[in-house]
């Protein structure tokens, strides 16, 4: 702490985030050249859990059996969730179009509202863009899942890997070293596989270049049958995430979008809860349903 | 209506009273004190089982996160407001009656205060790692986030709790020299003579005695305004449906007085009785206290409408319907057992007769603090089973006998605080009692000789 | 570098994962310490390891059969995480859920860890040698004829391994036996095309009628499929968007991803394909008249009242077929349940045949040049056979790998009690569950993730640019790791030390099965892509590197001649009063048939539609449910015939009000920590009927009645109270109708 | 009132002296403190005959020869067994030496050396050798001692490593907030990364 | 010359008034009024300040400064380390936000009041002290006290302006 950071910190007064008044994103002022956002294609996405399982062998997720399950203390980082049509009445689900299937992580907002309420400062926003959240800092005062208008913030209710016993000798082998197990106590939640983003850009910085879609993909990205999920840079016009988001018409710090003031509107990129401000990094697309038939 | 208090008290009368009570209470005080003891050590034990398992065995779950810790967390909070009430905004309004109850009412805040600290600790998921929350410099080199409501609602506590004890404690000091001066064998004058730091009641030391204690009271107002908004600004700051309303602050301070004076009545009545204050605490006191409390809990009522009608009138779509889930959810019960308890019942205390019969009154108070509980609980509980995410809305989550039990210990650890205080210091103040009363009889004298003058007025002609 | 001659085992082992470091809770020790672990070292190390740097192997997914080809991610020694490889044809670097878990197989605190030898009702651990032993001695002087093996589908050199032992025993009774597969629908294609398993192209048709294929859930080659959905519901082909229908009585995953399901009464499949049929006649398309003449009865009317399927929904379906070609009709695992399975198959099939469909979304595939290692499919009837045979006392030693009929045999069929008629029952087992611990002898085998095989792939995928039909492959699965346990053994190694047994001298220059592998590859060299003059060794890596083995299938050619000759569908019987519910035992995605149960990822995984995990449950129509008085959670008994099973109910709208639905999978009485005595095991009551034709049991012709127990419980289940309302809810899940928005134009 | 007026001036002495170190506390890279315990190895490798200086009768080798994962892994790694015997198999004057008896017993074993690790980092802590190996020894092109030395210490001196740094939050901050130069010919600076999802995982 | 001191025990102020009335008006040798008079009394009695004369209370400039000193340094301290090194974006927030540090700020004022207050206090009422010499029990209970201290001489007057005013005791300090 010395007068040239206070002064130095205090000139980032707003300058340093991408969320502002004026037209944004402005690029030019974003900290870092990397903005990790996603894309979901709902109309692709079948609800096959693919993403979530492999998420849990990814991320090291404890496997917490039903009695806690049945307590709501599932620890599934990626949740799928299922909609149905209301259409035969309120309470009466109609399945004669199917069911909607839509895969709920992290929305790794830019302007989150479980970071400035952590008492410890144990979830940031980092320079590209990820909501992260430090592990060991954490104390447990989970106010952050009382404000996340999502609910993706799963908590460690009980110490898993020692005293639950969640991985039994020798499943405990298969739990992936990039990261740790988290133990009784401790706030998690999805990183955007940080240990894969984080290998993909300390590789290109070894070879002096920027990061490309194929030097990184998140664990459910990589399972997706379907490929229904996108996930790049979007700060990198050619990244197949950063066209999608422009087709799409979505804009990274606006909590209303354009196109959906417009009469007509034929595009089916949008984000959940929106209008709450918190600029979700997460594009979902609209289902689509044949009506000829 | 009778007196305040009796005038013709002899001042060593009023020493002699007050410091039996430290000597010989009534064998309630003792069963009291063994009940608080067995509470606490229900929750020690609840405490360590969470500690060592986790907090699971609460039962809280994704959108229930907090369960009844904060709830009750708010509930001692609210009702540490007492004592500010009473000794400080009283004390600046010249309200004399409120001298010889005002030594316990800041005595509760002080441990209602250390209670509701303690729902800190016993909420957070890993206890031992509580100093990431200090702000000092460490070889991490990493501060704590000022930015967070729990952080500024910390440092109000610290500031409120430690103010309050000094208030507490410069307020006591000449009854401690008096116990000084009585008690003579023992820890006691030890204890009584070190903490009396040397009073003599000279002049120069009463004249800076009243500066201070008007200063510190005068600061204590807006402390403990902010200490309740701030509480509320946990809520209010955030962007959850039927928290993130503007009313919250004032609407959390009347509240805490309201709750804070439902508790003064109930522990007036058990130490009345208890350290046999009959002399003291009166019942004209207890009127004036009850109707104090009428006029609070109308205030509550009125600022609860406004919530209500503030978010019915709004197209805050997801507030409307936790507040619709409160009324006719699962919540339903305890909505409108709050409801009934902290707007319907202090009605009761509208009754001229039944405000100074104590059991009523005692029976009321208690009923007002539960549904003060309540209060706390429904503004918590409700909005994380009713947020914005449908998906993960939960009818079935229920607080486990271990939260429970935290929760009916906490109450036993704030009492056993309470008695064993009561025990050691003067829990009337008897320095004020005597100024009470000298000031009573000089007004009564005055009064007899106007009598007397317009008697002899009326003789001459 | 100094000279090492490990072979590939002895390579595994010096990375040893032993002393290598395990992941480990990381709020632990807040503080550098010094001197309290190890590092992770080695003797010696190949230059492509580096320390926390993942090498990737390629394999084979051996979770299901559909074969898909996988990397598998290893550090230090230790499999990691399963991944998809890129260049499979069959799953493009995509890998479903079960598919992850393999994982979790391997690493399984549950498997079968020594030989164990049964001696009444205790057992005891032995040696190999002693376990090979009493396998001689049993089978001396037993004769051919009296030893059966079973086994589920299976492929490649294990496969001939197996073959070879079993006429070394002179025994030609080999069944295989599959809890769940399409073994009519293989019958009826072979019938309708001219082959049991053509290539469906959903990627190119415009419309997908699926009469009950879980084509994206656990139907044949799920991953697969799901990748030809993902092009097919893409707006910026040139086909433009598809349209997907599903027919089916239960709502599978595919139904729930469907724009329009329709639920149709249990049974009438074959029934609604006909009166389609007559719909499109009626709309102008012409139908041959071999066809008409069986379709021609089918009405709007009797279709309608039959199926319970409106007629405009018909005429609407019919109407969409017709102007959007080509299309694709699936016959599932729905429509080919009953005992008129394959006649719904077979109507099903025309559907195709009157479409135009054969030739341009149903493709001839390759089979691959060697018959030795091509897929033996299984199928139930292979079971009732076998079943047949214990109960006549025909069969005296049994060995059985790989399945579970113990668990999955309808109790009608007595099949444990017939089992224990033999003298002595080999096991090679995974897990201790029903049927190994229904055995003599239980022989521990190695996880897929530690074991040598070769796998054909019965449902063939080609690339894209393999066009024509004469792609085939062969994939690799190798060890990726050191054992786990070490006195495991893989299938290959324990059918060759058997072999020994009999054939010594043929088989004294293989010391294991790796050795065996290793030289028949090398032998067919030219035929697996190599050049006559390859080095071996580096022809023998660079196989093992792609992990996929394309190979010049021998072409195989569809028929669009299906015929309607003998076609003849049952007239819909009124229900029994007594048991007025037919029972749909549904495959989930994850459990499928419940030999993967015991892996907690899939446990934990909920059911896609029902979002239920950790247990069975019974999905009721809320309309049926309203007639019993039912509401979700009650524990009801659900009884046919021939059995019953008691759990909790979930009013699901997908289905049909007639019918009621199980998962299978469930109910386990063995098998490990994680399977045992989660939910109810629904193979048990299944009534013994068979579809006529291929005699295979019909999963879906049973009967049932459902009464209250009076017990409630709290479903344990994903979905909040509100279930999937978003009724005055903000933006969650959103639905747009496709000609509101314009797809073409997508990224 | 004197000893009270001490004692509050020694409680607001206190109070600034504890102010002043937060505003600009820069922590002394090592203080004997510091110094890590000494840890018993399987083998007293003699880190100054291999890496030491000529003049201590060193043999100067890179300590990338050995630790050769360093440069391209997260860890720097402890050679295999191969990379001592390619060596000593063929260094016949110290072969009866000990130490080298008991590296041949352990190769001959094919059994890996159970060293004990010195600079061991909690396990949320991602510390990549890599990066710090390419900004130092390869952008700005300094002795490869020095850039080892800056968390390990003068190993060239030591037989067995011992910990000479504290190693603490703290301490890497003290680094990383100083400004480098990004490379050795260039006059732009730039600081090590002040995220804190870097380093935690 | 030495000093002695006498502590005279009133039944009520208005004798004690008396006293010291009488004794700020006499001329007694070695003694000041201002200076050597101490009352003492079981009760706050304001009125006692003004038979006494205007004696000053500079409680409230501890306050003054306590306070803003409280103020001052939270919001450096919090700005400050906010802006450190370790300077971490959160919510869209800057990094060194004015209104929740102003929430802290506000604390730590009210904070520096009340505990520079109480020191003031104690620093200006001579807090902690060890007992005077003379002191009696009775003053705590129920009687009023006056302390003097006069040279040796006039121990004698001021002993009978004492009993003048019916003291109910007096004491003397022994005798040196």
């Amino acid at each position: 702490m010395s007068v040239s950071n206070l002064l130095e910190n205090w000139s980032k007064f707003r300058h340093t985030h991408p969320v502002d008044d004026k037209g944004y994103p402005d690029w030019e002022a974003y900290p870092s050249d990397i903005k990790w956002a996603m894309a979901i294609d709902l109309d692709a996405c079948t609800g096959c859990n693919a993403c979530s399982v492999a998420c849990y062998a990814e991320n090291n997720l404890p496997v917490v059996g039903k009695e806690k399950y049945s307590h709501g203390q599932a620890m599934h980082w990626m949740r799928i969730e299922r909609y149905w049509d209301e259409s035969a009445g309120v309470g009466e689900f109609g399945a004669d179009k199917g069911a909607r299937f839509l895969p709920m992580m992290c929305q790794q907002c830019e302007a989150a509202p479980c970071e400035t309420v952590c008492p410890v400062g144990a979830t940031n926003h980092t320079e590209d863009g990820l909501n992260s959240q430090i592990y060991n800092r954490c104390i447990g005062s989970r106010y952050c899942s009382a404000n996340c208008p999502y609910k993706v913030r799963y908590f460690n209710w009980y110490n898993y890997p020692e005293q639950e016993k969640v991985w039994p000798e020798p499943l405990n082998q298969q739990l992936n070293p990039d990261l740790t197990v988290r133990t009784k106590g401790v706030m998690e939640k999805c990183t955007f596989c940080k240990q894969r983003t984080y290998t993909a850009r300390n590789n290109a910085k070894t070879e002096g270049r920027q990061v490309q879609d194929s030097d990184v993909q998140t664990a459910c990205q990589e399972a997706c049958p379907v490929g229904a999920i996108t996930f790049g840079n979007l700060h990198n016009p050619e990244s197949q995430v950063a066209k999608q988001w422009q087709s799409q018409q979505v804009d990274l710090t606006k909590e209303v979008q354009e196109k959906d003031e417009k009469e007509g509107n034929r595009l089916r990129g949008y984000r959940i809860l929106e209008e709450l401000r918190p600029y979700p990094s997460v594009m979902y697309l609209e289902r689509v349903r044949e009506s000829a038939v | 209506m009778g007196k305040d208090i009796r005038e013709d008290i002899a001042w060593a009368q009023i020493n002699k009273d007050v410091l039996k009570s430290l000597e010989s209470p009534r064998k309630l005080y003792w069963v009291i004190l063994l009940v608080a003891i067995a509470m606490v050590g229900v929750a020690v034990g609840c405490e360590i089982y969470q500690y060592n398992v986790g907090l699971g065995v609460g039962n809280f779950d994704n959108p229930n996160v907090w369960g009844l810790y904060i709830a009750t967390f708010i509930f001692w909070i609210g009702m540490s407001h007492s004592g500010t009430l009473l000794s400080a905004i009283l004390h600046l309004m010249h309200a004399d009656w409120r001298k010889p109850i005002y030594r316990f009412a800041e005595a509760m805040t002080t441990f209602s205060l250390m209670t509701a600290g303690l729902f800190v600790m016993v909420h957070l998921g890993r206890l031992w790692q509580v100093y990431y929350a200090l702000p000092y410099p460490s070889e991490r080199w990493v501060w704590p986030n000022f930015q967070s409501p729990l952080l500024w609602d910390a440092m109000a506590i610290f500031t409120y709790l430690s103010s309050s004890v000094l208030f507490l404690y410069i307020g006591s000091i000449p009854d401690l020299a008096i116990c000084r001066d009585n008690i003579h064998q023992g820890w006691r004058k030890k204890l009584y003579t070190l903490l009396a730091l040397g009073w003599e009641g000279t002049d120069r030391q009463w004249r800076n005695f009243r500066v201070t204690y008007l200063t510190i009271a005068c600061f204590l107002i807006p402390l403990a305004v902010s200490v309740h908004s701030i509480v509320a600004s946990d809520f209010a700051m955030s962007q959850q449906p039927g928290w993130h309303i503007t009313s919250f602050p004032p609407y959390f301070v009347a509240g805490a007085l309201y709750s804070g004076c439902a508790a003064i009545i109930t522990l007036f009545i058990i130490l009345r009785y208890v350290f046999r204050f009959e002399e003291y605490m009166t019942l004209p006191i207890l009127k004036k206290t009850v109707r104090l409390t009428f006029a609070i809990a109308m205030v509550w009522t009125y600022l609860n409408c406004v919530e209500f009608a503030a978010t019915w009138y709004s197209h805050d779509v997801a507030a409307k319907a936790v507040l619709i889930e409160k009324a006719t959810g699962r919540f339903a019960p305890f909505f409108w057992g709050m409801i009934f308890c902290g707007s319907v019942l202090p009605f009761v205390m509208m009754v001229k007769k039944w405000q100074t019969n104590i059991p009523v009154m005692f029976a009321v108070s208690l009923l007002l603090n539960l549904g003060m509980w309540l209060e706390r609980w429904m503004i918590v509980a409700p909005t994380f089973s009713h947020g914005y995410y449908p998906w993960t809305w939960d009818e079935h989550m229920w607080p486990s006998m271990v939260q429970w039990g935290i929760v009916f210990g906490s109450f036993g650890w704030f009492t056993l605080l309470f008695m064993v205080f009561c025990k050691i210091v003067p829990s009337v103040s008897m320095y004020e009692v005597k100024e009470m009363v000298y000031h009573r009889s000089l007004a009564l004298k005055k009064e007899e000789q106007a009598v007397k003058e317009e008697l002899a007025v009326k003789g001459a002609n | 570098m100094t000279e090492n001659d490990f072979n590939r085992r002895d390579f595994l082992k010096v990375l040893g994962w032993g002393g290598a470091a395990v992941a480990l809770s990381g709020c632990g020790n807040t503080s550098i310490q010094d001197g309290q672990e190890t590092v992770t070292s080695y003797v010696t190390l190949p230059s492509f390891v580096v320390p926390s740097i993942s090498n990737y192997f390629n394999s084979t997914c051996a979770q299901c059969d559909a074969g898909c080809n996988i990397m598998g991610r290893v550090r230090e020694g230790r499999v990691l995480k399963a991944e998809g490889n890129p260049n499979s044809p069959i799953n493009r670097g995509r890998m479903c859920g079960l598919g992850q878990s393999g994982v979790q197989a391997h690493y399984n605190p549950d498997r079968v860890r020594e030989p164990l030898l049964r001696t009444g009702d205790k057992g005891e651990t032995i040696t190999w040698d002693k376990a090979l032993g009493l396998i001689n001695e049993k089978l001396n002087g037993t004769k051919g004829a009296e030893i059966a093996f079973i086994t589920g589908g299976m492929s490649g050199h294990v496969q001939a391994l197996l073959g070879n032992y079993m006429d070394a025993l002179g025994s030609k009774n080999h069944f295989s036996y599959e809890a769940i597969s399409p073994a009519v629908l293989r019958a009826a294609n072979k019938k309708a095309y001219g082959m049991s398993m053509p290539r469906y192209r959903i990627d190119k048709a415009k419309v997908v009628v699926s009469f009950g294929a879980d084509f994206l859930g656990a139907w044949v080659s799920p991953v697969h499929f799901s990748q030809q959905y993902a092009q097919f519901r893409k707006g910026t082909r040139p086909e433009g968007r598809g349209v997907l229908v599903q027919i089916e009585p239960k709502m599978t995953l595919t139904g729930a991803n469907a724009d329009r399901w329709i639920a149709v009464r249990p049974g009438t499949e074959g029934v609604l394909a006909l009166g389609l049929i007559n719909a499109l006649g009626k709309a102008g398309m012409s139908i041959p008249a071999d066809v008409a003449a069986v379709s021609n009865e089918y009405t709007a009317e009797r279709t309608s009242k039959e199926t319970d399927v409106s007629a405009e929904q018909i005429e609407k379906l019919a109407a969409l077929l017709k102007e959007r070609t080509p299309s694709l009709v699936l016959a599932g695992s729905a429509a080919e349940g009953y005992a008129h399975g394959s006649q719904n198959a077979a109507a099903i099939a025309l559907l195709n045949r009157v479409l135009g469909n054969v030739g341009k979304t149903v493709e001839a595939s390759a089979s691959v040049p060697f018959p030795q290692i091509a897929p033996t499919v299984g199928n139930r009837s292979s079971l009732i056979a076998l079943n047949d045979g214990l109960a006549a006392g025909k069969y005296k030693v049994v060995f059985s790998y790989g399945v579970n009929p113990v668990f999955s045999a309808p109790a009608s069929m007595k099949f444990k009690d017939n089992f224990a008629k033999a003298d002595f029952k080999v096991a090679f087992a995974h897990y201790m569950d029903e049927t190994a611990l229904a055995a003599d002898l239980i022989l521990p085998l190695d996880s897929a993730m530690e074991d040598w095989a070769t796998v054909v792939p019965e449902y063939m995928a080609a690339p894209e640019e393999a066009g024509s039909n004469t792609y085939a492959q062969m994939s690799f699965r190798q060890p990726m790791m050191e054992k786990v346990f070490p006195d495991t053994r893989g299938v290959g190694d324990i059918l060759l030390a058997l072999l020994k047994q009999r054939k010594a001298d043929e088989y004294k220059p293989f010391d294991d099965f790796y050795s065996y592998l290793r030289s028949a590859v090398l032998k067919n060299k030219v035929a697996l892509g190599g050049k006559a003059g390859d080095d071996d060794e580096v022809f023998w890596n660079e196989t093992l590197s792609k992990g996929i083995v394309p190979l010049k299938g021998i072409a195989g050619s569809v028929s669009a001649k299906a015929s309607a000759a003998g076609l003849k569908l049952p007239v819909a019987a009124d229900a029994d009063p007594s048991y007025p519910l037919r029972l749909i035992p549904a495959v989930s995605a994850s459990i499928r048939d419940g030999r993967n149960a015991n892996e907690p990822w899939l446990q934990e995984s909920p059911d896609p539609l029902t979002t239920i995990v950790w247990d069975s449950w019974v999905e009721i129509n809320p309309k049926t449910a309203a007639k019993l008085g039912i509401v979700e959670g009650d524990i009801v008994e659900i009884a046919s015939r021939s059995g019953s099973i008691k759990t909790q109910a979930y009013l699901f709208p997908g289905i049909h009000p007639d019918a009621v639905s199980v998962p299978v999978g469930y109910g386990h009485e063995a098998m490990g920590r994680y399977a045992r005595g989660v939910g109810a095991n629904v193979f048990g009551m299944l009534d013994a009927v068979y579809d006529k034709e291929t005699g295979e049991l019909a999963l879906n012709e049973t009967s049932v009645k459902i009464s209250k127990t009076g017990q409630r419980v709290i479903i344990v289940k994903e979905e909040g109270p509100v279930g999937g309302s978003q009724a005055g809810k903000p933006k969650i899940a959103v639905q747009v109708s496709a000609d509101k928005v314009d797809l073409s134009k997508e990224v | 009132m004197k000893c009270f007026l001490r004692s509050l001036t020694l409680l607001v002495g206190l109070f600034f002296y504890a102010s002043s170190h937060a505003a600009d506390a820069l922590p002394t890279l090592t203080t004997p403190d510091d110094v890590g315990p000494v840890i018993e190895q399987p083998i007293e490798f003699p880190h100054f005959r291999h890496a030491g200086d000529a003049k201590d009768g060193g043999m100067q080798i890179n300590c990338m020869y050995c630790h050769t994962y360093a440069r391209r892994s997260m860890v720097a790694g402890i050679p295999p067994i191969q990379k001592c015997i390619g060596c000593h198999q063929s260094i016949e004057s110290v072969r009866d030496k000990p130490r080298i008896q008991k590296l041949f017993e352990y190769w001959d074993a094919k059994k890996a050396i159970p060293w004990k690790k010195v600079h061991d980092l909690p396990d949320f802590v991602r510390f990549n050798h890599e990066r710090h190996i390419q900004r130092f020894y390869f952008q700005q092109d300094r002795p490869y001692q020095e850039v080892c030395g800056y968390c390990h210490g003068n190993v060239k001196a030591m037989t067995v490593a011992q910990r000479q740094k504290p190693i603490t939050m703290g301490w890497c901050a003290s680094c990383h907030q100083k400004d480098h130069l990004v490379s050795a010919n260039s006059s732009k600076t730039g600081h090590g990364p002040n995220d804190c999802f870097t380093c935690h995982k | 010359m030495s000093k002695r001191y006498l502590l005279a025990l009133y039944n009520n102020f208005d004798e004690a008034e008396a006293v010291v009335r009488e004794l700020r008006n006499a001329d007694i040798k070695g003694f000041s009024a201002a200076d050597d008079l101490v009352v003492k009394s079981p009760i706050e009695h304001p009125e006692v300040e003004e038979f006494l004369g205007d004696k000053p209370v500079k409680v409230q400039w501890f306050t003054l400064g306590g306070a803003l000193t409280g103020g001052l340094l939270a919001f450096s301290l919090i700005a400050g380390s906010q802006a450190s090194f370790y300077s971490q974006m959160k919510g869209g927030k800057p990094i060194v936000p004015i209104p929740p540090d102003l929430v802290l700020t506000y604390e730590m004022f009210i904070l520096g009041g009340v505990y520079i207050t109480v020191l003031g206090f104690l620093f200006c009422a001579g807090l902690p002290a060890r007992r005077s010499p003379l002191y009696s029990a009775k003053v705590s209970e129920d009687q009023i006290g006056i302390l003097v201290k006069a040279d040796d001489g006039s121990v004698a007057i001021l002993k009978d302006i004492f009993t003048k005013h019916k003291a109910l005791e007096i004491q003397e300090e022994a005798g040196r």
